[in-house]
């Protein structure tokens, strides 16, 4: 095994990706990324994907996997466990920076629902209390951490008392977990939760904005007529955010003890150099028919050099 | 043929079948890229791991409470999922087993089910159950039914299958008939064997958790994965040893009871 | 006290009570019905407290359908190739042989010190006790564990999955070994021979088919495990389209097709193992 | 009466077990069958039960054949034949208590049967048949702590519980001592006299079957080679029975 | 020379299977230990190669007492012990000729006991002891396909195959024909005679036990109640050993 031995010398490299950039779809983007790492350090790459957070962050932590990419809060995690895992390069925003380089997180209640939540034309969580809520998975950075931490916020909830929001019959009635984000949104439209949480990004390709945009609170959005499994028998139900939180997009990482200074230096040069933001295989399109791992937003695009500072807002949520 | 020959060909066959099983090893091995040597030596390494990872502390222990009450429903999720799909497979069992089967077609169609039961993937029933039936206990209730039956069946077929015939002629020739075949010969045969198996089934759904705490996020799988996930491994290594002394504890009773009524 | 011609003694009828009422009932089914009527009691109880969420049956039953006809009766290939799939499905099969292979071994060895009738019983109960211990891990951990300490791949799927199959092989195999009988076992003892000259020549021919029925149902759960969780430490196996098509794409079709491909190797496993025990149970 | 006409048995493809056997049975008879082991003397009561299938002839009793009979019939002829076999074949996890009333499924109905319903009358009468074979004081101990001869004399006692016409014994003395032996062999042969019933009984012991049988019929290698009159036994018929075949017909090392 | 002294055995808490049991038998002779079913015969014969261990007393062989032994020693000594079961207790998945060999695995190193290697000479003697008990054909049968007076058989060319010192038969002959009972008795007999073994034999046939056996051991209720030579035993001894024990001691419906 290419990590059996994790020393500076190791002569492969182990890059291991989450389970969202694990999917099929991201084939041609894995491939072609551990192309630029072996052209970078002349060593060879191993690609590794996995089913399961858990391993994937262990396997970077333990310098078993020498470079990864992942979501903002495993990578919180992997640094709490081992402090040589360090960022160096993460998605920028439409104008190269890294000033809005977020997706976002939303809070949604059904479009019938919806005026509960509202006081002087604005929208609120303030009337969440003793409802019935739904997560995507306590291991989801936008679908269940960020969430709570907003609910925790307006509630004045404290950090040790936060499994109270986890379990049914506390401060929900019902805590129902989709288990993927489109999961958690079906949980909504069914009406077996009158709050869901979920990200965007996630259901663009089921959800249409009616009313609004994807970035402001109080937007209404439909199921497209044509949308897939499993919201073929949901076709035209509309939902509401009343809440959306931003959420910093995920790092590369590299383990700085399991990978050589040079290595690393050769790798981050690679990772934020335009070359790579021009490749088609790993930046797609704008209008791409199959969407490669990072979505081009405009020209401007590309991978930005990173630090631990950065996630400064992350690690407040995540409380170290 | 003399007893050379005899034990050649013996011989030659026990080979033929370590060669067989050498080979599977093998190809299997070359397959999946399996490195024999170097995994057995990290073997005590993993467990060290476990140890200096899982260790409740201090802190774990405030969670006692809820932990305690989502074994508690748990477990008895795991007895009443148990107890009527032993029911079931009770019935089936009978009707499909080999010595008391009335018609081998019934035999066949019984097995082919059982083994559909059992080899439908945790993700499928997920999916065939979860976008239907909800998030619930009755859900987690559903999928642990329906394992538990497969699993069941067959281990009571098997069961009966291996009770000594002769006996249960001695029933036959007295003019008894199917039922009380079944009932006052093969049950009574087989009952201590039985009885354990249900047991058995129990401390298993009880362990099993992690497909009911996707189906019903409660329960004791519910908080391992929880906890797990969130990293907080000394608690999730207390679950983990609260079910192993569960685990335990049913098991020396289960001895007991096996003891007492066998 | 044969009775006969002879004179009867007199003690014979007293002994036992006016017997107008006789009982059926021994100690030891009172003690069964005892325990089958508590796990009924608990039962009951556990199935009224059941939260069903406001289930609508005929609205479930009626999306079950649909999705049950989405998977089973239209199954697709989805984004995948045959050739993926079948080379995925290999990958599984594999790591559930070998998985099953080694556990057989190991735990062959060391059921012999588990058995109450080989071995002496605080043994037997320690190891018991380690191996329930084992088992209550789950196998999700055991995967973690060893993707940790060598690094993610098969190998760590293999590891990880044996350590259950070990356990669970332990107790099936000892207590099979617990119900060979005693007598054919002292026969040989009787004649002076040594523990592993009668595990190898009278325990184990006799326990056969005990064994295949314990290692085939242990290959179909390991099977499921590897499906289950081989993905996570990165295997490449069929868990790994399951996942993506279950839980990423909610593709019903290609989750049925994946499922197809599963049956049909159980079923398989099915057929072998039924022909195997046959041959060892002929006896009539 | 009991008249079994050419019966054949073949078990497997190798082997003939029974050839073209004939012989008669009479009620307030004991016949016995003897002969060398492996003659087929078990196949041949096996057969008449029909607990194996045979592959041709006739098992006439009371002019019914047996072997024609269906299902349900079967079950009823089967109720008034009791059957005491060599390796006693009880349910060992009962009592002998329940093992001797066992012998009543037969007339009850399914339900009663499953839930092993007994009139007290029953239990009472299964009691006296214990009591009757020596084993009062066993009744409520289980099957699988007696000795080999106490579970044969529950099997014989189940086998009267069940009131039969007729009684097949596969070697019922076989592990019982003599003075067992003696009380045994009488109440067959009362039963036998007192009821009219038809008694069958392999027997090894040639001394047994002389001083308590009517009728004996000699087998050796699946035919018969003697059928008669107790009294007409004599050294040479002994011999015949006993005669070591030549050659163990058709039997050949299996490979198996 | 077998010496058993004051030889006691309690099952459980409520019974005296054996009281102060005290008898010698020889070498070259053939012993008979009789007495009722139930008595505690296949009790002391378990005593003496201490399948079961005993309460008290002494047995002694050749002088060194078996109940002193230590496991290795306890091995040996069982090597040179032969026995023969009532129920067989062959291992049944496998062929008459390997259960013969297994007379073997006793004087075998570990390995080879345990893959089952035998020297051709042994595989020799093996096919040629089932000859002599007049299996031959049967040798590569499965031991479950055999009638039980073939099975028997089997068991005792088992023993035979040990070259035992001493032979323990539990009811040898029960269930074997009278043909194979004077082959089997002879046999034994003879190997009594010619190696000098002692030969230590339960039986239920007080008719074989005269015929063929040179001292008898009578027992009833665990205790001895006659030893001496076989020419010695007439009716009134036989009344003694068979008689009626007046109260089955303190056997009571056990409820377990
Ligand atoms: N199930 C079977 N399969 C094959 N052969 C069998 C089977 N049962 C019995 N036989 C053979 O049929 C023959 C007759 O067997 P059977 O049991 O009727 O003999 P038996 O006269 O009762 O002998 P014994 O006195 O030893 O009990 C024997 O040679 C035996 O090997
Ligand atoms: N394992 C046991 N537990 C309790 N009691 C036993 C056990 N084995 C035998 N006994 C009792 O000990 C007494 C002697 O039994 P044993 O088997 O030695 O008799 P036996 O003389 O060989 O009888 P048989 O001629 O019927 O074989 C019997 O009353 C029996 O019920
Ligand atoms: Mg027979
Ligand atoms: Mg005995």
């Amino acid at each position: 095994q290419s990590g059996s031995d994790s020393s500076d010398k190791s002569k492969t490299i182990t890059v291991v990706f989450y389970p969202n950039e694990s999917a099929k779809s991201f084939a041609g983007s894995r491939t072609a990324i551990k192309k630029a790492v072996e052209k970078a350090t002349g060593k060879t790459v191993k690609l590794q994907t996995t089913t399961d957070y858990n391993v994937a962050i262990q396997a970077i932590a333990s310098g078993k996997a020498q470079v990864a990419y992942m979501g903002a809060n495993g990578y919180i995690q992997a640094h709490h466990k081992s402090k040589d895992v360090v960022p160096f390069a993460a998605q920028s925003d439409a104008k190269g920076t890294l000033k809005d380089a977020t997706y976002n997180s939303y809070l949604m209640v059904q479009q019938k629902d919806a005026k509960k939540y509202e006081e002087n034309g604005k929208y609120s969580i303030k009337n969440v209390k003793g409802k019935k809520m739904s997560y995507v998975s306590n291991s989801s950075t936008s679908g269940f951490l960020v969430p709570t931490a907003e609910i925790s916020r307006e509630f004045n909830i404290k950090t040790s008392d936060q499994d109270k929001l986890t379990q049914s019959g506390q401060f929900f009635s019902k805590v129902l977990y989709g288990g993927s984000h489109q999961g958690s949104a079906v949980n909504l439209i069914k009406g077996d939760a009158d709050v869901a949480a979920f990200d965007d990004a996630d259901l663009m390709p089921y959800l249409k904005v009616t009313k609004g945009s994807w970035d402001k609170v109080g937007s209404t959005f439909t199921v497209k007529d044509n949308a897939d499994a499993p919201f073929t028998s949901l076709t035209g139900k509309s939902v509401v955010n009343i809440a959306m939180m931003p959420v910093q997009q995920g790092p590369w990482v590299y383990n700085t003890k399991a990978l050589s200074k040079d290595d690393q230096k050769k790798i981050a040069t690679e990772f934020t150099s335009k070359s790579f933001a021009q490749n088609k295989q790993i930046f797609s399109e704008p209008n791409a028919k199959t969407p490669m791992m990072f979505p081009k937003k405009s020209d401007k695009s590309k991978l930005v050099k990173v630090t631990d500072k950065w996630y400064a807002p992350t690690h407040k949520l995540v409380g170290y | 043929m003399t007893p050379e020959r005899f034990f050649r060909q013996r011989r030659l066959r026990l080979s033929v079948v370590l060669l067989i099983l050498i080979g599977i090893y093998v190809i299997s091995m070359a397959l999946v890229n399996f490195q024999a040597w170097a995994s057995i030596s990290k073997i005590p390494a993993g467990l060290m791991w476990l140890f200096t990872n899982f260790i409740p502390t201090s802190r774990s222990i405030s969670y006692l409470g809820p932990i305690l009450y989502q074994l508690w429903r748990t477990l008895l999720v795991a007895i009443s999922s148990t107890m009527v799909a032993s029911l079931f497979a009770l019935v089936f069992a009978i009707l499909g087993a080999k010595t008391t089967t009335p018609t081998p077609a019934l035999r066949w169609g019984i097995r082919f089910g059982a083994s559909l039961l059992r080899n439908i993937p945790v993700v499928a029933w997920a999916m065939i159950l979860l976008f239907s039936f909800k998030q619930s206990d009755f859900t987690g209730f559903l999928a642990l039914f329906f394992m538990t039956l497969g699993y069941l069946t067959r281990a009571f077929t098997e069961t009966i299958e291996d009770l000594d015939a002769e006996k249960l002629q001695a029933l036959q020739a007295v003019g008894a008939n199917y039922f009380q075949c079944v009932f006052c010969g093969v049950l009574p045969e087989a009952a201590s064997t039985l009885t354990s198996w249900v047991l058995y089934m129990i401390e298993n759904n009880l362990r099993d958790a992690t497909l009911v705490g996707l189906l019903t996020g409660t329960g004791v799988g519910f908080l391992f994965d929880y906890y797990f996930k969130a990293f907080r491994y000394d608690a999730a290594g207390l679950i983990v040893l609260l079910i192993a002394i569960l685990v335990i504890v049913l098991e020396l009773t289960s001895n007991r009871i096996r003891r007492a009524i066998a | 006290m044969i009775e006969n011609s002879q004179p009867k003694p007199q003690v014979l009828h007293p002994s036992a009570p006016p017997t107008n009422r006789i009982s059926l009932v021994t100690k030891p089914r009172k003690i069964l019905r005892g325990v089958m009527l508590s796990l009924a009691l608990i039962t009951i109880y556990s199935l009224i407290t059941l939260n069903t969420a406001n289930l609508a049956i005929s609205d479930a039953l009626h999306s079950l359908g649909l999705n049950l006809n989405a998977m089973f009766l239209h199954p697709s290939i989805g984004q995948d190739t045959w050739s993926q799939l079948l080379r995925a499905l290999l990958t599984s099969v594999s790591l559930a042989m070998l998985t099953t292979l080694l556990g057989a071994l190991i735990a062959f060895f060391i059921a012999l010190g588990a058995a109450r009738n080989l071995a002496p019983s605080w043994l037997a109960t320690s190891i018991k006790a380690v191996m329930a211990f084992i088992r209550a891990i789950p196998t999700i951990l055991w995967v973690l564990i060893y993707s940790v300490v060598m690094g993610l791949g098969a190998s760590a799927a293999v590891v990880g999955l044996t350590f259950h199959s070990v356990a669970y092989l332990v107790k099936a195999y000892s207590e099979s070994i617990e119900e060979t009988s005693a007598d054919t076992i002292e026969a040989l003892k009787a004649s002076g021979v040594g523990f592993w000259p009668i595990v190898f020549q009278a325990i184990l021919p006799s326990i056969i088919p005990a064994l295949l029925s314990w290692t085939f149902i242990r290959f179909e759960i390991n099977f499921a495990n590897a499906v289950a969780v081989g993905a996570a430490a990165g295997a490449d196996d069929i868990g790994y389209f399951l996942f993506m098509a279950g839980s990423f794409y909610f593709d019903f079709h290609e989750v049925g097709l994946i499922v197809y491909l599963l049956l049909g190797v159980a079923i398989v496993l099915e057929l072998v193992s039924m022909r195997l025990r046959g041959h060892y149970l002929k006896q009539n | 009466m009991l008249k079994v006409i050419q019966l054949d048995k073949t078990y497997g493809s190798n082997k003939h077990s029974l050839k073209a056997v004939n012989f008669t049975a009479k009620p307030g008879e004991v016949t016995a069958i003897i002969g060398p082991s492996g003659a087929g003397k078990t196949t041949i009561l096996r057969s008449i039960n029909q607990l194996i299938r045979d592959d041709s002839g006739q098992i006439l009793l009371d002019d019914t054949d047996i072997r024609q009979a269906n299902k349900s019939e079967l079950r009823k002829i089967r109720h008034h034949i009791g059957m005491i076999f060599q390796n006693y074949n009880l349910i060992s996890p009962l009592t002998a208590l329940e093992n001797v009333l066992h012998g009543r499924l037969g007339a009850k109905s399914t339900v009663a049967g499953m839930l092993g319903l007994y009139s007290p009358a029953e239990k009472q009468e299964a009691l006296q048949l214990l009591d009757e074979v020596g084993l009062k004081e066993y009744a409520y101990q289980r099957c699988d702590q007696l000795s080999g001869g106490q579970q044969q004399r529950v099997g014989i006692a189940r086998a009267l519980m069940q009131h039969p016409k007729m009684i097949l014994c596969d070697e019922p003395i076989a592990s019982l001592d003599p003075k067992s032996t003696t009380i045994v062999m009488d109440i067959l042969r009362r039963l036998a006299k007192e009821k009219q019933l038809i008694i069958l009984i392999n027997l090894h012991q040639v001394d047994i079957a002389m001083a308590y049988t009517d009728h004996i019929v000699g087998i050796n290698s699946g035919a018969i080679v003697f059928e008669g009159a107790t009294k007409d036994v004599d050294d040479a018929v002994l011999q015949a029975i006993y005669r070591q075949s030549e050659q163990p017909a058709t039997v050949t090392a299996n490979e198996n």
